[in-house]
């Protein structure tokens, strides 16, 4: 077989896929073959680089070259300028916002630089599809070392001694759970991937599965040798089609390969995985919720003690770990819990990775180890603030998080420092605002979210938070008094305290955190009834200045609610009336100013 | 209690799903995936003969449809369009590209056009994130939205 | 054994205990508003949802619920600290500023576990104002559902679908909408709901209480063109009581038929009458179908008692290829509604019409019951209205009389009369025993060595027994609660593998002393129990025993229907089943 | 297909594999190995560069050089076609004209494997390619 001298690596991601990543593949495929160049280079379709901001992307290999919004059309040129003749298409390539250089290879852009890719080793340079290029990179090497090398207990202290804690939420330390599970004797016990990730604006998990799903099945594999587990199943999103499609391209491939099945690698261990479809329910992230579920049942979470590690999945016991989680165990195994340990801080160790979105110049997925700031990720990887606008506050950890500010940036996150500072690591999403986003707002946002996906069950949950979201409403309105602030205090003191399960626990954390944050931004809602990031439409008035108003009338088409007229004054240097807002029909829409190609509208 | 009444071919596909499955009530789920991929939506004769297939009780069956969110009971338009309220589209922006649809389509959320072309919908975070605001008219993905692009996106399925 | 401190006092309780229990114990009443437990009777709800009973533990981070939290050795609990009572309190302030405060005109006025807890609490006022949950309103023939009132404690969908299995009820949406209710919020009357009424029962707040046909009863009553008559269960007599402050297990039956006299009724007549009745009939076919299968006839055996009416409506739901299983017989209510009718109005010289027969019982069901097309003659009821216990209570103060201050009276003749073995009617295991100890005699044609068959007596979900009938073993089993009853019917379906000839089922817990009916026990199962002692002691000091014995039963045989399994008694006293299940059909 | 039936059989299927991703599994890290960059332009292709590129890349192979091949564009040396650039970590890039087989296989087993200088050296007076 002839060697392919090139290799060219493109995005099949969801997001990227949703740019037409796919048609780019189509075409450079194409383009390769009209110049019969299909035995020279490879094509090969990869999961998430994590670069969305830039996507669609292409990575030219061995030269390392990044391309950065490729579009359909563009194969051509990549192919004829590039592969052909060599040169680099410099347009494609990444711009440093700074000093307005093109960069070429991605260590070298500020995006990449401080990252670690541990989870996301095999994302973006991998074919997930492709087993063979998961194990010539070294994959289920791990299990293959655990299967024959090492027993159970040993596979747990190794666990243990790595200082993983788990990625999805409270940071518990997975090899304490493998323990714990590992200790109850059952006919039968379940290996569970929690991949039904809903943290919104969070989407590490998805990318995993799609970028290198062989390393979940090998890891949940690990999994059920040290526990004791003949069966996994992975609990994931229904919403997520092509992890679902890429998983179980890689189960079946596994199985095919003997790496799954029984009697893997000759060791007598027997292992299989099957999947169960999650149906758009938040609270299934909780370990209870998330097996009742499986279990065919509502996705109410029960009260532990019972553990799943001891009645788990059917009565069965059961270890839960998210997909990040797994994603970091076949590496522990092969380069051993001292290397993994030497990453992090001192009781956070190795990576996480974060999905960096909103306001920021770089949204898309990072791994970085622990310890790092605040203000490298914004700064540094995320490229600072969009159109150069003030940074204002970064939410971490979802609707069970909270919002630091510019006083936290150079806090070393990690799990203790995080709750530490009124918000939790969460599943790692992080939501970068500038001046523009209204904090009251923002916490109003969460915990509409969180009445949405309560399940019902608890009152501090089910009654708590619709009263929670039901003040922030009022306080958003221009209803607010000063005691509904001390009431809103209370309150989620009260359910943070009193609720049953985590959801409901950290629901009140996005309200807690911009009490303790913005303060006066609360008060002047309350008080000078103000929303300084003009966020609050009913805080808010549409005005057209009947001086620079030339009357031509665009506005009062484009009102959807025709609260736009005409008046009876024409400015001088007009030829036509200007126009007016009835401020009470007015639905604060912004049509208007959007229209207005002369300035005359404005908020006040 | 009442007569399940359904289409006979309707009726079959159901039984064969639930077959498939084993027709254990714990799988209830999944087979609740299916027949809505194949449907489109869970009607109550739907939800009943399901539950008559797994013989657990039609209330059971309902408790899951009403709770999970990925679950409806209400047709889908000819072309779905749904609205990333996540985190990263919100503070995009999402909520005006939200509204500029409803306005477009005069169409509640949640709802159908009275023509059945549309149904308007939210959903939270589709995963591309880098495009926020993102909408998804069916399978197709549109990111980086400002309400004025609304009409002519909706023009395109005119 | 497990030390631990609460409200630092140092205690010592078994391992296993919940914080909950250790407190009680030990005199520390922590209040609760969704847990139930009937301690021994198969019933737990434990979702830890209301989180009422949130206690302070030492070390922990957040309030751990009492009622769910095992205790541990060194655990130090606050059950009434200053944050405990906070979190306590604006818990239930959260609860209320859902609930629709009109307290004074609500069924469950004064007796509402949420009204004494906001008592408790001292709640004088709720910070919190927002929406509130609204939802149609609905009613069966015996429950009234209002879900406004709902504090989603999920003792009703626990009650319907892990004790009865009836599967009408279930949780649905979720969030702030979250409540209980039927398949697509449909009318409970729609559902799989067999009208047990024990959700009801266990209801703590007025979300789910019964159908009042009070004011029906006083219309007829006042009604001068009508005779109205009344007969009352066995069950009654040892629970009214509790109304009027007397100690549980009080037996008032003397009290109850004067109260009744001066209620207004024309007779009082009772229900144990008309159960000695049901044991001919139902002994009698129950030999029949026995003598049928020593012949080596094919008959449906085991025989099913079908004196419960939620039961009967549970197996014409669930299992309609079984119907040939239960005894035709109908309840004790429905013959005493057919003697009433047929053979008592033309003695009292009144035309069917024009007698109204009043029912007082201890369930919920009856009210269905007696809506059954076959218990009616042109359009006209056997029984007309069939009151609870509490509706009973609430009559007899509504009309300004007080139990305690009756005199002890008898029933009037001729359906008065009754033996120990209808009593027993009112307990799980009752009409069994009672059954046995005719069929024995009758079968045998000896008198019975020893009346008390105490292996039918108890709260055991499910009793087995083989008695020996003279050499031949009869194998009967009596079961309570509807999820056992569908054990033995499943078992029945796979071809009866333990061979029963008999079995009672009945829905309630502990049988109709533990009716949907009956004053509310809030989950003291010791009210039950002192219900059932009371049943068997009033059978010890009665001096006729069996029903075959009763001279009134003698008698009416002998004037009007001849013989048990008769032409007539099966035209009257028998009845036939329905399948009433959901049935698919498909249409082109 | 074949089973892995052992740790070793996995290991030996990594082994035949790896080769596949050789290409990006060195770009990841370049600055660690020998870089070769070869000029393919036209003028380049039609000395007969990509001969010379196939021939270097599996000689390499054979000497169990780490080494990454690169094709660039015209270097401007069209006189010396096929001319190649190689980058030995921690050294200058030096430039190599008129390479054919027999003077590839000399650049890669004496200068570097061993660090001598082989003829054909053309003098830098470039700046690096990408730039």
């Amino acid at each position: 077989m002839a060697k392919y001298k090139m290799h060219i690596l493109i995005c099949g991601g969801t997001g990227c896929k949703s740019s037409n990543s796919l048609q780019i593949i189509e075409n450079f495929k194409n383009i390769l073959a009209e110049h019969n160049l299909t035995d020279d280079v490879q094509v090969i379709k990869t999961g998430c680089f994590g670069f969305c901001e830039r996507g669609p992307i292409v990575k030219i290999m061995p030269d390392n070259t990044f391309y950065t919004q490729v579009k359909p059309e563009d194969a051509r040129r990549i192919v004829e300028e590039h592969i052909i003749k060599g040169r680099k298409v410099p347009e494609l390539l990444y711009t440093n916002p700074e000093n307005k250089e093109h960069v070429s290879d991605s260590k070298h852009m500020d995006f990449y630089k401080k990252q670690i890719r541990i989870a996301l080793r095999n994302c973006g340079f991998v074919d997930p599809e492709n087993i063979e290029e998961c194990i010539s990179r070294g994959g289920y090497e791990a299990l293959g070392k655990c299967l024959t090398e090492m027993t159970p207990e040993q596979v747990i202290a190794e666990m243990k001694a790595s200082g993983l804690r788990g990625r999805g939420g409270a940071g518990f330390p997975t090899g304490l759970k493998w323990e714990l599970c590992a200790k109850n004797k059952a006919d039968q016990k379940y290996v569970i991937c929690n991949a039904d990730e809903g943290d919104p604006g969070a989407f590490m998990d998805r990318s995993i599965l799609e970028g290198d799903p062989n390393s979940i099945v090998e890891a949940m594999a690990i999994c059920g040798y040290a526990i004791g587990a003949t069966k996994g199943l992975v609990y994931i999103r229904a919403e997520y089609p092509l992890a679902i499609e890429r998983l179980k391209i890689a189960i079946n491939q596994a199985r095919e390969y003997g790496l799954l099945g029984t009697d893997i690698m000759g060791s007598g261990f027997d292992f299989d995985i099957e999947l169960r479809y999650g149906a758009g329910a938040f609270v299934c992230g909780e370990e209870t919720a998330l097996i009742h579920s499986m279990e065919g049942q509502r996705g109410e979470p029960t009260l532990k003690p019972p553990f799943p590690a001891v009645s788990g999945y059917m009565g069965k016991p059961s270890n839960v770990n998210n997909v990040e989680t797994f994603a970091n165990v076949p590496v522990i195994i092969t380069k051993g819990a001292a290397w993994f340990s030497s990453i992090g801080t001192e009781k956070s160790k190795g990576t996480k990775v974060f999905a960096l979105a909103g306001q920021i110049n770089n949204v898309g997925l990072i791994e970085v180890p622990m310890g790092i700031t605040l203000r490298e990720i914004i700064y540094e990887i995320g490229g600072g603030i969009k159109n150069g606008r003030q940074f204002k506050a970064v939410q971490t950890g979802g609707p069970s998080g909270g919002c630091l500010t510019a006083k936290h940036l150079d806090t070393a996150i990690d799990y203790d420092s995080l709750v530490a500072a009124g918000s939790m690591m969460g599943s790692g999403g992080m939501v970068v605002m500038d001046e523009t986003s209204c904090m009251p707002a923002i916490a109003k946002f969460y915990l509409e979210f969180t009445c949405e996906e309560s399940c019902g069950k608890c009152s501090p949950c089910r009654i708590g938070n619709k009263r929670l979201c039901e003040i922030l409403e009022k306080i958003t309105d221009g209803r607010g008094t000063m005691e509904d602030l001390t009431e809103l205090r209370n309150l989620a003191a009260v359910i943070k305290d009193t609720a049953l399960c985590g959801l409901g626990q950290t629901s009140p954390n996005p309200v807690l955190s911009t009490l303790d944050n913005f303060w006066d931004e609360y008060v002047e809602h309350v008080v000078d009834k103000k929303c300084r990031a003009g966020v609050c439409k009913k805080l808010m008035s549409y005005v057209i200045d009947r001086e620079k108003c030339i009357g031509c009338g665009k506005c009062a088409k484009g009102c959807p609610v025709e609260a736009i007229s005409r008046t009876e004054y024409t400015a001088p240097g007009h030829k036509l009336a200007s126009m007016v807002i009835d401020s009470t029909k007015c639905i604060k829409c912004g049509a208007c100013i959007n229209n207005c190609k002369f300035g005359a509208i404005s908020i006040h | 209690m009442a007569n399940i009444k359904l289409s006979e071919d309707k009726v079959n596909t159901i039984k064969e799903i639930a077959k498939s499955f084993g027709n254990r009530a714990g799988e209830v789920i999944n087979v609740l995936h299916q027949v809505q991929g194949k449907f489109g939506y869970l009607p109550a004769e739907v939800q009943e003969v399901v539950a008559h297939e797994l013989n657990i009780p039609v209330s059971r069956v309902y408790g899951i449809v009403s709770f999970y969110s990925f679950f409806t009971m209400e047709p889908k338009g000819e072309h779905p369009i749904d609205v990333c309220l996540g985190t990263a589209c919100y503070v995009r922006g999402a909520e005006k590209v939200l509204d500029a649809f409803a306005r477009e389509l005069n169409v509640e959320i949640g709802k159908c056009t009275a023509d059945g072309k549309f149904s308007l919908n939210t959903l939270r975070c589709v995963g591309a994130c880098g495009l926020a605001p993102v909408a998804m008219i069916g399978e197709k993905v549109y990111g980086r939205l400002t309400p004025d692009q609304i009409p002519a996106i909706i023009a395109e399925y005119k | 054994m497990i030390n631990l401190t609460i409200d630092n006092k140092a205690i010592q309780v078994p391992e296993g205990t919940t914080i909950l229990k250790a407190a009680r114990m030990n005199g520390i009443d922590i209040p609760t508003l969704c847990h139930f437990e009937l301690d021994g009777m198969n019933f737990e709800n434990k979702p830890g949802g209301c989180r009422v009973c949130v206690v302070e533990v030492k070390g922990r981070r957040n309030l751990a619920p009492a009622c769910a939290t095992d205790v541990m050795e060194g655990m130090e609990v606050l059950t009434h600290s200053a944050r405990v009572i906070n979190a306590r309190k604006t818990v239930v302030e959260l609860i209320l500023s859902d609930h629709p405060n009109d307290c004074l005109q609500c069924e469950k006025n004064g007796d509402c576990e949420l009204q004494s807890l906001t008592k408790r609490l001292g709640i004088k006022e709720i910070p919190f104002k927002g929406a509130t949950s609204t939802y149609r309103k609905d009613s069966t023939l015996s429950v009234y559902r209002d879900m406004d009132k709902c504090v989603m404690c999920r003792r009703c969908e626990t009650m319907c679908n892990k004790f009865q299995t009836a599967g009408a009820l279930s949780g649905v949406n979720r969030g702030f909408q979250a409540v209980v209710a039927p398949a697509f919020e449909q009318n409970l009357g729609d559902s799989s709901c067999i009208n047990c009424g024990q959700c009801v029962q266990v209801c703590p707040v007025g979300a789910l209480t019964l159908v009042d046909n009070i004011s029906d009863v006083l219309k007829a009553i006042a009604d001068p063109t009508k005779k109205v008559i009344v007969q009352t269960a066995p069950a009654v007599r040892v629970a009214l009581g509790e109304e009027f402050g007397m100690k549980p297990g009080e037996i008032v039956t003397g009290k109850m038929a004067a109260a009744l006299r001066r209620l207004g009724f024309d007779q009082v007549y009772d229900t144990d009458w008309s159960a000695d009745l049901t044991i001919m009939e139902e002994g009698t076919e129950l030999l029949g179908r026995l003598k049928k299968a020593l012949a080596g006839e094919e008959v449906k055996l085991p025989m099913f008692t079908s004196c419960c009416p939620a039961w009967v409506a549970f197996y014409e739901k669930n299992f309609p290829d079984l119907l040939e299983y239960p005894s035709t017989a109908k309840s004790p209510q429905g013959m005493f509604g057919a003697v009433a009718k047929n053979y008592l109005a033309p003695k009292l010289g009144v035309k069917r019409e024009d007698l109204v027969v009043v029912s007082i019982m201890p369930c919920l069901a009856k009210k269905s019951e007696l809506a059954r097309e076959e218990l009616s003659v042109n359009g006209n009821r056997d029984v007309d209205f069939s009151l609870t216990t509490r509706e009973l209570a609430h009559m007899i103060r509504q009309c300004n009389l007080n139990l305690n201050d009756m005199p002890e009276e008898d029933f009037d003749s001729p359906l008065g009369q009754s033996t120990g073995a209808a009593v027993i009617f009112g307990a799980t295991g009752g009409v069994m025993e009672a059954a046995l100890r005719t069929a024995y005699e009758v079968h045998t044609g000896k008198k019975l060595p020893k009346i008390d068959f105490e292996e039918t007596r108890g709260f055991q979900g499910i009793k087995e027994a083989t008695i020996d009938f003279d050499g031949f073993p009869l194998k009967i089993a009596v079961a309570y609660s509807l999820g056992n009853a569908r054990k033995i019917m499943e078992e029945v379906r796979n071809g009866n593998p333990n061979g029963y000839h008999f079995v009672e089922v009945m829905a309630c817990p502990g049988g109709c002393i533990g009716g949907a009916g009956q004053p509310y026990h809030h989950g003291d199962s010791n009210i039950i129990r002192k219900r059932m002692e009371a049943i068997y002691r009033e059978d010890a000091g009665k001096p006729i025993r069996k029903s075959h014995e009763n001279p009134e039963v003698i008698a009416i045989y002998k004037e009007y229907y001849g013989e048990p399994c008769g032409h007539l008694s099966h035209e009257q006293l028998h009845t036939h089943y329905f399948d009433r299940s959901d049935k698919l059909e498909a249409t082109k | 297909m074949t089973k892995v039936k052992s740790l070793a059989d996995l290991k030996a299927m990594r082994e035949k594999l790896q080769s596949n991703l050789d290409i990006r599994e060195k770009a990841e890290n370049p600055e660690s190995l020998v870089q070769i960059k070869i000029a393919m332009a036209t003028c380049g292709i039609a000395a007969g560069a990509k001969k010379v590129m196939e021939h270097m890349m599996t000689k390499a192979d054979e000497l169990g050089i780490a080494a990454v091949f690169t094709q660039t564009g015209c270097m401007g040396y069209c006189h010396a076609e096929p001319t190649l650039e190689v980058r030995v970590p921690g050294k200058d890039p030096i430039v190599f004209g008129h390479v054919d087989n027999n003077r590839a296989d000399e650049i890669l087993t004496k200068y570097v494997q061993n660090g001598e200088l082989v003829e054909g050296i053309i003098p830098v007076n470039y700046e690096t390619i990408d730039k």
